[in-house]
């Protein structure tokens, strides 16, 4: 077997150590790896995980949390400079004037919206700005599922306890509580919209574990639960004939003299028009920052997830927390180099397929909190450098898919995880035969703009849905629970925001805010000529960006 | 008998009690109808052009999978029961024995099935019961139904056009199998003159009009021979002589059902007639008893 | 990766000829190129849909479709994306639906032109046999449709090339939403823990767990039984 | 053989030459009252190269039902020359015969009846 040569997908020295995965699989069918102990788990993540680097963060110099560590990527941020100066900007002109505007058009954004038609606000009077198509988001490409303790043997005491301890008990109780007493309720919601979840013949819910876990809670639609679910949000949005406006960001908040938010400027990308869109109530459904690649990490992120809404948040007022906590998927894919960075789901784990090193021993129970199993991976890799290099220098451990269809039977991987079969069948790769490469993946903004129990904000008019919130999961969230998550509160915050819109009265638009947020970063001695938010990451040619002349 | 049974969309969907009937009648008969797995739309109405073999996929695609199946159970007849698609099958399946150009096209362009050799016979169910005999059909009915005047309706597809030859199941101007399958089971057939005339066909979706003008003469012409029920053999013909009736008065009109419906009453078999369709024929029939 | 150790492709970008490192998915091509999508890139994963591609390659009449970010370039590659469907979406209101065929295809009479012609087949990039599943659809078989049609991520490609001019990817939801609606038997248990939470059932135990501290709670976490 | 006539030809293997124009087609045709110009009186027209037998509304009244196949003494498949000139409308670029988004009552109608006309109506 020559080292460099590709047989079915993989490179021959690759084929070497996958004949050693072979080797112990039938021993490890019979044994897992033990769970680690709270103390155990805590010296990992101290000593592997990404976000414990000193040397990545630094702490924040204006605003609302001014002091507080956060990684560079995002500090640079929220220290950048407004795209828009606010003289340029004609307010007194007013292109939509709604009771409700919804910026962000994925899971968060298109719940809140149904739920404010629900609770009596006028199709006509909610918009929904989205940044590229309607539901291309971080929602859409959710794979293994969402968590509801529905079943007989599990109640939401015990969800409540896993979201804790997931999140190293940092979390914030009531929205806790509040993510896992609705939870119910809204699995149910999808089902009457006609979300087809994975089934029993009589209808029970098929469930499996996820990380961090106690009870099998974690509820399917195959491996496209994501895709499943928005493309159901959408078709409803539609029907309703709620107005989104695509390819349009909020670049600012507006607020009017009684400082509460009274809807934001709006950029048409494809013309670079202004519009100014007055609102009632406004809800934040921006997702979070995986394009901002903190780190270097790659992403399982869309194209646009680069921490808009904490941004226009923040110029506001609204204070952000745990913003220092960013998870790494265990397992992004990490070869072949074509969709590095990919998320291999977790559901593969959950349906029993063991991570193990390139000598085929395993290192890490399969299913620890995702912080855990991603520091255990990068330890495994780098301390004891156990890991298998790709021709492109990363390193990775193999995912032994093959078990699956061992213990769950043949065909199950074709029938339950479809679209991780496809994409590595494009790649050549047969993940029921051969195992797959796996490296920890930036995934998941732990934190974000602080909200109370009704979805509100710190500031007035301002309410907040989904992955842009904080609080929730604490400093780790746990699988299943982030379409959970923009379902419970994406439906609150439409209510909320429906009900506020009914009382609120809107005076004279203004951008005060940003006049004083750019005197705040002059005062504290900031320098740059970034700008934020910055809508899409830049992944243009170096060459190219190097030779950019701007005639047009 | 085991044959290879298309049933078509109307079978599926509009109509389901002419399959059922069906499958019920064919039970006691001792014949086995074999769904083509996976079977594709006809397309209702043949493409008369000759140079637009496209229409033709869906038929052709449903014959692959039928003679594959075929090889199966070893057998090359595939019957129908909506005249429509008898038509369309019926004549594609012709040309395609006749035209080897055309075939080749076809199965050229069809790349993802295997290649079609027309050795398949497409039969309508009538000729499927013709076949079996209506002399031993009659040993096997159970409810004869006497006293009961049924007018035989053609409609075109099962009769026209003869191009290319071997279409028509019967003499296209004077046919008489369904009044043989009528007598057979104890019921007399009405001389019926508008028994082979268009119901209007396709004109129900734009011109419902011209559907309603043939209809009323079709229906009134059953009604003056005191038909008590039309038989049809066509879905779209049902639906159109409903549709017809609709527009007269309930004492101008005269109830369609489909031919194996009255068949599986008479066998004593689940007809999936509604019950007061079928409580009026008993009635009829003076078989009170049956009621 | 430099450029010396990966031999390059050229590619053409609506007709203009780029050398781009043939390693790259056609999604990457592009931007290293120097294009900057707004439209054409969505969740860059293979789920949205949005960065559909139509493209010839060289000595070969085949038109192919892919998804550019899943999609691995070739030497001379013609390329061109498809930044939108053209198609208004029909709205319906699901909860006065029956789930049945002819429910479908009044709002999509389209349907009844299909020649089966198995063109929308060849054109999906997730393999989906689409031509059957509008056929299976055709038999009144919506359960068949959805497990046909449940990995579409309705990038239109097929829509864009079939004769019979039907929008697929919507009939297939409307399919789905049917399905799922009312074909699907809803779940007892779900049902009943709804109503449970509704009657305030777990009020008590839930207000004990919020009043403990961090200690109690770790005790409680650790003493958790992990179903088998 | 005109242009016309041989383009009717072409798409349906009928030479509208060969008809005599007895007009037993037009006797038999059961939609004559709706037709402004008879079946027979169509066919002559292809015969004088006229283009006013494309907008006749005759074979769109044609319900394919092919009496008058079956009873010319010809032997022509009238019913395949209504559809050549069908086809010849319908193969025009723009041409639009029917809209089958704006079927009336289509809630009533049954799959057959959408598919046919769908055949028959467009390309």
């Amino acid at each position: 077997m020559k080292k460099t040569e590709i047989i079915e997908g993989y490179l021959g020295y690759m084929r070497e150590s996958i004949e050693a995965v072979e080797k112990t699989r039938a021993k490890r069918l019979k044994e897992t790896f033990p769970l680690m102990s709270l103390e155990e788990r805590e010296k990992i993540l101290k000593k592997f995980h990404p976000d414990y680097k000193e040397e990545a963060k630094r702490p924040a110099k204006v605003g609302p949390n001014k002091g507080d560590l956060m990684p560079h990527e995002v500090a640079d941020l929220l220290e950048a400079y407004p795209l828009a100066k606010p003289k340029d900007i004609d307010l007194s002109k007013v292109d939509f004037d709604v009771d409700i505007l919804i910026i962000g058009g994925g899971g968060a954004g298109m719940t809140a919206a149904l739920w404010a038609n629900y609770t009596g606000a006028n199709a006509e009077t909610i918009l929904i700005v989205q940044k590229l198509r309607l539901g291309d988001s971080n929602s859409i490409m959710s794979q293994g599922g969402v968590q509801a303790a529905d079943k007989p043997n599990d109640g939401p005491g015990l969800h409540y306890l896993d979201v804790m301890g997931g999140g190293h008990f940092t979390n914030d109780k009531k929205l806790a509580r509040r993510l896992v007493s609705d939870a119910p309720m809204l699995i149910k919601w999808h089902e009457d919209l006609g979300v087809i979840y994975d089934k029993e013949s009589d209808g029970t819910m098929v469930t499996i574990h996820g990380g961090g876990t106690c009870r099998k809670r974690m509820h399917s639609a195959r491996d496209y639960t994501g895709l499943e679910i928005v493309r159901s949000l959408k078709d409803e949005v539609l029907n309703k004939n709620i107005s989104v406006l695509e390819f349009t960001s909020a670049v600012e908040l507006l607020t009017d003299e009684q400082k509460q938010v009274a809807g934001a400027v709006l950029y048409n990308m494809e013309t670079q028009e202004y519009y100014v869109a007055k609102a009632k109530s406004t809800i934040l459904t921006t997702g979070g920052f995986g394009r901002l690649h903190i780190q270097g990490f790659p992403t399982t992120n869309h194209y646009g997830a680069t921490a808009d809404g904490i941004i226009l948040a923040y110029r506001v007022g609204a204070k952000l927390r745990d913003l220092d906590a960013v998870q790494y998927h265990p397992t992004g894919a990490a070869y072949p180099e074509q969709i590095v960075g990919l998320l291999v789901t977790e559901k593969v784990r959950g349906l029993g397929a063991q991570p193990v090193n390139k000598n085929g021993e395993q290192f890490v129970y399969p299913r620890e909190p995702r912080d855990v199993e991603a520091s255990a991976i990068i330890r495994e890799c780098y301390k004891r450098n156990n890991g298998i290099e790709t021709p492109t220098g990363m390193k990775g451990v193999w995912l032994d898919s093959p078990m699956i269809e061992i213990l769950q039977g043949e065909g199950t991987i074709a029938k339950k995880l479809p679209a991780m079969l496809r994409q590595y069948k494009r790649f050549d790769i047969d993940m029921t035969q051969d195992p797959i490469l796996v490296f920890p993946t930036l995934h998941f903004q732990n934190g974000g703009v602080i909200v109370k129990e009704n979805a509100e904000t710190t500031v007035q008019g301002l309410f907040a849905a989904g992955e842009v919130t904080g609080g929730t999961h604490g400093k780790n969230r746990l699988m299943g629970n982030s379409i959970l998550d923009y379902s419970v509160f994406g439906r609150i915050a439409g209510i909320n925001a429906a009900k506020y819109a009914k009382k609120a009265k809107i005076g004279k638009l203004t951008l005060n805010h940003v006049t004083k947020y750019k005197k705040m970063l002059k005062e504290a001695g900031i320098e740059t000529d970034r700008k934020a938010p910055i809508l899409l990451p830049e992944y243009r040619g170096e060459k190219v960006l190097s030779r950019t002349l701007e005639i047009f | 008998m085991e044959v290879l049974y298309y049933p078509g969309c109307s079978l599926k969907n509009t109509y389901p009690e002419f399959e059922k009937s069906t499958y019920a009648a064919c039970e006691k008969l001792g014949i086995n109808l074999v769904e083509i797995p996976e079977w594709n739309c006809c397309g209702v109405v043949p493409s008369l052009a000759t140079d637009n073999v496209m229409r033709h996929l869906g038929a052709v695609r449903s014959f692959i999978n039928a003679q594959e199946k075929g090889k199966e159970i070893g057998t090359n007849v595939v019957v129908t029961l909506c005249s429509m698609c008898y038509n369309v099958l019926k004549r594609v399946n012709l040309i395609l024995k006749e035209q080897a150009d055309v075939l080749k096209n076809v199965n050229d362009f069809i790349d993802d099935q295997p290649d079609y050799v027309p050795e398949l016979e497409i039969v309508h169910f009538l000729n499927l019961l013709k076949n079996v005999g209506f002399d031993k059909l009659k040993e096997r009915i159970v409810i004869p139904l006497r006293g009961l005047k049924v007018a035989p309706y053609y409609g075109c597809a099962l009769l026209r056009p003869d191009r290319p030859k071997g279409v028509p199941i019967d003499d296209p101007e004077n046919p008489t199998v369904i009044e043989n399958l009528i007598r057979s089971i104890g019921a007399e057939p009405a001389e019926f003159p508008f028994k082979t005339e268009c119901c209007g066909n396709y004109h129900i979706v734009f011109e419902p009009g011209i559907v309603e003008m043939r209809t009323k003469k079709i229906i009134g012409s059953a009604r003056s021979e005191k038909a008590d029920v039309i038989l049809s053999p066509c879905p779209l013909c049902t639906y159109n002589l409903q549709h017809g009736n609709e527009t007269l008065d309930r004492s101008e009109q005269v109830p369609v059902i489909f031919f194996t419906q009255l068949l599986a009453l008479s066998l004593g078999v689940k007809s999936h007639l509604s019950t007061e369709m079928e409580n009026q024929i008993l009635k009829k029939i003076g078989g009170e008893k049956f009621v | 990766m430099s450029e010396e150790k990966n031999p390059m492709a050229t590619i053409y970008i609506m007709g203009k000829a780029y050398k781009v490192p043939n390693t790259l998915t056609i999604m990457k091509a592009i931007e290293y190129a120097g294009y900057r999508f707004i439209r054409s890139c969505g969740c860059r994963g293979g789920f949205c849909g949005s960065c559909t591609t139509f493209y010839r390659v060289k000595n070969d009449y085949k038109l192919y479709v892919d998804l550019a970010c899943q999609k691995r370039v070739e030497d001379e590659m013609y390329i061109v994306q498809l930044p939108f469907m053209p198609a208004e979406k029909p709205k319906w209101d699901i909860d006065k639906m029956k789930p049945t065929t002819d429910e479908v295809i009044r709002v999509f009479p389209e349907i009844a032109r299909c020649l089966s012609c198995n063109v929308c087949t060849e054109a999906c990039p997730q393999d989906i046999e689409v031509m059957r599943a509008i056929q299976a659809l055709r038999r009144g078989d919506l359960e068949d449709v959805v497990n046909l049609t449940f990995d579409c991520i309705s990038c239109g490609a097929c829509s864009i090339r079939c004769p019979a001019e039907i929008t697929h990817y919507q009939v297939f939801q409307l399919a789905r939403r049917l399905h799922g609606k009312y074909e699907t038997i809803p779940a007892k248990h779900l049902m009943e823990r709804v109503k449970e939470i509704e009657k305030g059932n777990f009020d008590d135990k839930m207000s004990k767990l919020m009043d403990m501290n961090v200690e109690k709670l770790k005790q409680l976490y650790k003493k958790r039984e992990i179903e088998k | 053989m005109n242009e016309l006539a041989e383009r009717v030809k072409e798409i349906s293997d009928q030479n509208v030459y060969s008809c005599y124009l007895c007009g037993n087609c037009s006797a038999g045709c059961m939609f004559t009252d709706e037709m402004d110009t008879l079946p027979h009186q169509v066919i002559a027209l292809v015969q004088m190269e006229d283009k006013d037998a494309l907008e006749k509304n005759t074979s769109w009244i044609c319900a394919s039902c092919f009496v008058c196949s079956v009873r010319c003494p010809r032997g022509l498949d009238v019913a395949a020359i209504m559809e050549a000139l069908r086809e010849i409308k319908i193969r025009e670029r723009g041409f639009r015969k029917i809209d089958l988004r704006k079927i009336k009552d289509i809630e009533k109608l049954p799959q057959i009846a959408i598919t046919a006309a769908a055949q028959k109506f467009t390309w």
